[in-house]
């Protein structure tokens, strides 16, 4: 029952070991956030090893968005991470916009710029909230969805949906904002920034809550970039690079914002990234929407979309990190010949049984957490 | 038969004790021989509790204090020796248990 | 499934690779739409930059540090990619990510096409990122089925699960890798789902029954109107 | 007849009454609590303001099916959540509510050497509810309970020596007289005895930032993972009971019991109009509260951190307490 | 009533003790033997060993057959022990040994009853009443003896209480 002793009576003369124990940690289990399976080899409740077994909610979304034309799979991205789906709608607008070499409106892109950071608080507020429910501090979860709410309500009054968007259009918006939406936003930021501080009070200096999380899958600048880690994860340990800065889309380029860099790597300071990260994207807001441009929110695109043959990979920032679309036309067809993403919570994943080795069964839950992974977007 | 006497309680511990010996002479699961052997040291505390009572003199519940300090360190080492035991060889049968070393 | 069953079918060699799609598995590509062009792409343009266009200087460094390799260079939207044989790739892979001028140490993504018409059906792609240097640069491999391809998941721990999904969902015969097992579909499927020629409908509630025979429980239909393998 | 028997199995009766009801009432109480620390309302649908939630909740749990996992040991499955319970209520025959007879059902005099013993007796509830399910995650868990728990009892009992080193007494209704004679709760002559004695009750009872034991969050639903229905309920009661013991020892040993605030203070001779009784359910329901707001407020904490915390911190400080106290009885 | 009380745990401590070594499973044998215990205390507190009884519970059921309960669960078998040897054998001379030693007992306590002269059968009526009021004497007394007259034996007991503890540890350690 405990044991899985499946290898023969051993040598006498050996030296004192327990058996391991196989736990399966998933895929039904209320902290691998969705139907993600860890096969855990524990010794007592040391993890010896980690495999993830995904695949649960595997849709075929990129099978189905060669089968549907360009202008549909936009609200497909959306079901892919459904806690970020206006990020996922940028990425992929953007990349057929690249592809097709179309020119979007500045009013276009600070909109953009302002959903896109709308939807890294409000998914951050997600991974803040199930993060630290993980790790057994029920009430941020609570506050944080409260400031989420709000996100959401700001969503449904420009785009009529809480959850996923289909905000944008290839060559720019579907819809100019409503009258008055850009007071509440910066309103709204207002409101955030007093609310961090309730956040940053019940965690960032609690004794349990430091305890369980400093040095706690330390992984080095060096290895996360080998590993593929992107967004947070990765700055946390030390490496300078969001999609934002680096390859500036949207509007990025206008504003000013910092990236802010851990220095141990370890699942602390990934969480402080995280929380300055709200600031940032406070700070953006705010710049945009006092700066936004007046003119038209879409572009000069023709009336049936065809990019002419040929393949581009475009990545933007996503609040899971780096999300990337490969697509390529044909050039005949008014669907895309293929469309491949780059899912920042796959390659993240995949880092978890590193992360994991040494450390015990509750930190296994505070990795996933701290990953920031949607199962939607790993399965596709 | 309605007034209990010493005897009734040491007939009662002469049985709990020949419980436990019947135990460790039957059973071959070293655990279970250890939980026997529980049983006859309950077995002596019964007597001892029960003279101490009769005779109201309190050195039969000392004594039963000190069987409870030895059955506890009886345990521990006892109980060790079992899981060092079962990690090697897998089994916790003592007719298996033949070897002075391993 | 009728209209495909008309259609000419299309047979690549297939050397043994386990697994592989069942026999029909290889027939006529589906296309969604009844107005399909008659023929299917045969592989994307990978135009040559533009005349008067010079490479950025990693392009320049790995042409001159791995002679020879790469094949084609290819410009297209402010991308660049390089097209190296299957038997060099790990070759460049090395120099792109240790070389100092290249400094390609962030394997954003490997993904694949599948061009049916083409003998090397299938293009296995490499974006590669420098956090270093701060440049892109894809690299592509083409590849027939079965053909060999070498792991980079030696070089970029990160390619790791992304061949696995490469070798998943096109069955690109990817070698030397750690942990080649399936990774989002289960371990007993048939077929590779993202082939162009992988069908589009399933048998339903047999797949439920038995997911072993799928494929050729797909194809029963088939049976009596056209001919199979 | 009437003395020995009927008054008796009436004050049971009362008593086990009354646990129970306010086990319901805890269990919304605690809802409502974290409700309100949570920005949100707690229950609401059942009822005015949701009390009557109270009263629907064990009906639901009794009603549900009554579910054992197929290579469940039946009968020890079946045991084990009255093995929990059980101790629990027995607990409550030696707490005083008064010093006089209504008040109690029994005034043994190692009163605090029968509480300790007898809750010493539920950890077997968890430990073989976590085995007989036949599942790993319980086993887990119950490996973490029965570690925990025993660690954690040693640090309370060592704590609880020193109260008894100053009380002077085992018996329960003594130690509160005591603390009349001193003319001070004990918990400011013990202050570091009762923290500690306050978190190893935490501890004990499994609450956060100590529930491990049943951290739905890494272990599913830790022990109780397979249980479901009436047996379920069990657990559950006799987790809730728990911590109405743990309040009620800390009230009795620390707070005065029954007694008022500043008990030799004349100027506060008026708050006697109010009954014994009910300043002893008064600071239990205090330190109810205190379990729930520390609920809402904390994180987990990780196994092997707990360990050491009970080990090298609860331990060390319950022995320095004890003879630091046996000093001072020496010295005074 | 008295004697309702001793027959009443009697049966029950003998029947319980029978369950711990017939029972099949070590599980099932533990938590018999946790009820035994629980009736041996309720037997000593009819004896007016208060002290003992609590520290029987306390000691006996809360901490040693954890321990026990503990390594049942921890080498938790595929077969049971009995199954692989001849049990049949063993058990006859089990049986025939305890027989010997029921017999002897039982030749005792017949010698003793007819001579009558040991123990010293004093009447009930010798004897304090036991009030409730004695429990704390039965305490302070058992407390007294303990750290006076048995100082040594009780350092001793508790140098071989730590002595086990370190054996304990070292035994169960995999790397020290």
């Amino acid at each position: 029952m405990m044991t899985d002793a499946t290898e023969a009576p051993r040598r006498i003369g050996q030296a004192f070991d327990t058996d391991e124990l196989v736990l399966n940690m998933g895929p039904q289990h209320p902290s691998t956030h969705g139907v993600l399976r860890v096969v855990l080899r524990l010794d007592g409740e040391r993890v010896v090893d980690a495999d993830c077994v995904i695949g649960y909610i595997h849709r075929g979304v990129e099978k189905l968005c060669e089968n549907r034309d360009w202008t549909q799979i936009v609200l497909l991205t959306d079901r892919m991470d459904y806690v970020a789906a206006a990020t996922s709608n940028l990425g992929y607008v953007e990349a057929v916009e690249k592809l097709m070499q179309v020119e979007v409106p500045r009013r276009a892109r600070y909109i953009r710029t302002i959903l896109a950071e709308l939807q890294r608080i409000a998914s951050h507020c997600l991974w803040l909230g199930t993060h630290a429910m993980d790790i057994g501090a029920m009430t941020v979860l609570l506050y944080s969805f409260r400031e989420r709410e709000h996100v959401l309500d700001l969503f449904e009054e420009y785009c009529g949906a809480r959850l996923t968007y289909n905000s944008m259009r290839i060559g720019g918006l579907p819809l100019d904002i409503p009258t008055g939406w850009d007071k509440r936003v910066s309103a709204f930021c207002d409101v955030m920034e007093t609310k961090l501080d309730e956040y940053e009070e019940l965690l960032t200096n609690n004794r349990i809550w430091v305890g369980r999380t400093r040095d706690i899958g330390v992984i080095s600048g060096e290895e996360a970039t080998a590993l593929g880690l992107c967004g947070p994860p990765l700055r946390g340990s030390g490496v300078s690079r969001d999609v934002r800065k680096d390859e500036p889309n949207a509007a990025y380029d206008e504003f000013e914002f910092d990236i802010p860099l851990g220095t141990r790597g370890d699942t602390y300071d990934r969480y402080l990234i995280r929380l300055e990260e709200f600031k940032q994207s406070i700070r953006i807001i705010r710049q945009a929407v006092e700066g936004l441009p007046e003119g038209p929110v879409m572009g000069k695109v023709p009336r049936l979309i065809k990019p002419p043959a040929g393949e581009t990979y475009h990545a933007v920032e996503s609040p899971k990190g780096e999300i990337g679309f490969f697509v390529v036309s044909d050039g005949r067809s008014t669907n895309p010949y293929r469309f491949r993403v780059r899912p920042p919570s796959f390659c993240n994943l995949q880092a978890l049984s590193r992360l994991c080795k040494g450390h015990l069964v509750a930190d296994v839950v505070a990795l996933i957490g701290t990953i920031d992974i949607v199962l939607g977007e790993v399965d596709r | 038969m309605l007034e209990i006497t010493p005897l009734h309680y040491s007939v009662l511990s002469a049985a709990l004790f020949m419980i436990g010996v019947i135990g460790v002479l039957v059973r071959r699961n070293i655990i279970i021989i250890f939980m026997s052997i529980e049983l006859i040291l309950n077995a002596v505390n019964i007597n001892l509790v029960a003279l101490s009572d009769q005779l109201q003199n309190l050195i039969g519940q000392v004594f039963v204090v000190f069987v409870i300090a030895v059955a506890a360190a009886e345990a521990a080492v006892g109980l060790g020796i079992i899981i060092a035991f079962y990690r090697n060889k897998e089994t916790v049968n003592i007719d298996e248990m033949s070897l002075m070393r391993w | 499934m009728a209209d495909d069953a008309n259609q000419p079918a299309e047979k690549p060699s297939r050397p043994a690779v386990p697994p592989r799609p069942g026999p029909a598995a290889g027939a006529a590509p589906r296309k969604p739409k009844p107005k399909a062009p008659p023929e299917p792409p045969k592989g994307p343009p990978d135009p040559p930059p533009p005349e008067g266009m010079d490479p950025p200087g990693f392009v320049a460094a790995l042409q001159a540090g791995v002679p020879g390799a790469v094949a084609q260079l290819t410009y297209w939207v402010g991308d660049w990619s390089v097209i190296v044989p299957a038997e060099r790739l790990l070759e460049v892979a090395r120099f792109l990510r240790d070389d100092s001028a290249c400094g390609f140490d962030y394997c954003a993504d490997v993904t694949a096409t599948d061009w049916p018409p083409r003998a090397q059906r299938f293009d296995v792609i490499y974006c590669l990122y420098s956090t270093l240097n701060r440049h892109r640069l894809r690299i592509k491999v083409r590849a027939a089925e079965g053909d060999p391809v070498p792991s980079v998941a030696g070089l970029w721990p990160a390619a790791n699960w992304l061949e696995r999904e490469v070798y998943d969902q096109f069955g690109v015969n990817i070698v030397n890798h750690p942990d080649l097992r399936r990774i989002l579909m289960p371990d007993e499927w048939q077929g590779h789902p993202q082939r162009k020629d992988y069908p589009l409908e399933g048998p339903g509630e047999y797949l439920m029954e038995d997911p072993q025979d799928w494929l050729q429980v797909w194809k029963l239909p088939d049976e009596s109107g056209s001919e199979i393998e | 007849m009437l003395d020995t028997f009927v008054i008796p199995l009436l004050q049971i009766a009362v008593l086990v009454n009354a646990l129970l009801v306010t086990v319901t009432f805890l269990v919304l109480m605690e809802r409502k609590v974290m409700g309100w620390a949570q920005a949100r309302l707690g229950p609401m649908r059942v009822g005015p303001y949701g009390i009557l939630q109270a009263i629907v909740d064990p009906i639901k749990l009794i009603l549900k099916e009554d579910i054992t996992p197929a290579n469940a040991d039946r009968f020890v499955f079946t045991l084990a959540p009255i093995m929990s319970l059980v101790p629990a209520l027995v607990v409550f025959s030696v707490i005083p509510f008064g010093p006089e007879q209504p008040y109690y059902i029994a005034d043994i005099n190692v009163g605090l050497l029968f509480i300790i013993s007898v809750t010493s007796i539920g950890v077997y509830g968890i430990i073989l509810g976590g085995w007989s399910s036949n599942s790993k995650y319980p086993l887990l868990a119950s490996l973490r309970a029965s570690a925990q728990l025993i660690s954690y009892e040693i640090a309370v009992v060592m704590t609880l020596v020193s109260v008894v080193l100053t009380a002077g007494t085992l018996n329960m209704i003594g130690i509160v007289e005591a603390q009349r004679e001193a003319g001070l709760w004990f918990a400011f002559v013990q202050p570091v005895a009762c923290v500690l004695v306050f978190i190893g009750g935490l501890a004990e009872t499994n609450r956060l930032p100590f529930d491990l034991p049943e951290a739905e969050t890494e272990l599913t639903g830790g022990f109780h993972t397979e249980y479901s229905g009436m047996r379920f309920s069990l657990f559950f009661l006799a987790e809730y009971a728990n911590i109405i013991v743990i309040s009620a020892i800390v009230a009795l040993m620390f707070f005065g019991g029954w007694m008022r605030p500043f008990p030799n203070v004349e100027a506060l001779a008026f708050l006697d109009l109010i009954p014994g009784w009910v300043w002893f359910c008064g600071k239990i329901f205090f330190f109810l509260y205190l379990f729930v707001w520390i609920r809402a407020t904390f994180p987990r904490y990780r196994y092997d951190q707990l360990m050491a915390i009970g080990w090298k911190v609860l331990i060390p400080i319950a022995i320095g307490n004890l003879v630091l106290t046996g000093i001072a009885k020496v010295v005074l | 009533m008295e004697a309702f009380v001793f027959y009443l745990l009697a049966t029950l401590i003998l029947g319980l003790g029978i369950m711990v070594i017939t029972a099949r499973s070590a599980v099932h044998s533990v938590l018999f033997l946790v009820l035994n215990f629980l009736l041996v205390a309720i037997l000593y507190v009819t004896l007016s060993a208060q002290f003992v009884a609590v520290i029987q519970v306390l000691v006996y059921a809360g901490g040693i057959v954890v321990l026990y309960l503990f390594v049942v669960m921890l080498v938790s078998l595929k077969k049971a022990p009995e199954l692989r040897s001849d049990s049949r054998r063993v058990a006859r001379t089990g049986l025939l040994l305890a027989g010997a030693v029921l017999a002897e007992l039982i030749a005792i306590v017949w010698y003793t009853s007819a001579n009558g002269s040991a123990p010293p059968a004093q009447a009930a009526s010798d004897f304090p009443p036991r009030l409730a009021g004695d429990a704390m004497l039965n305490t302070e007394r058992l407390g007294w003896v303990l750290y006076t007259e048995y100082l040594i034996p009780f350092e001793v007991a508790s140098m071989l209480l730590l002595v086990a503890m370190i054996g304990a540890i070292v035994l169960a350690k995999k790397n020290l």
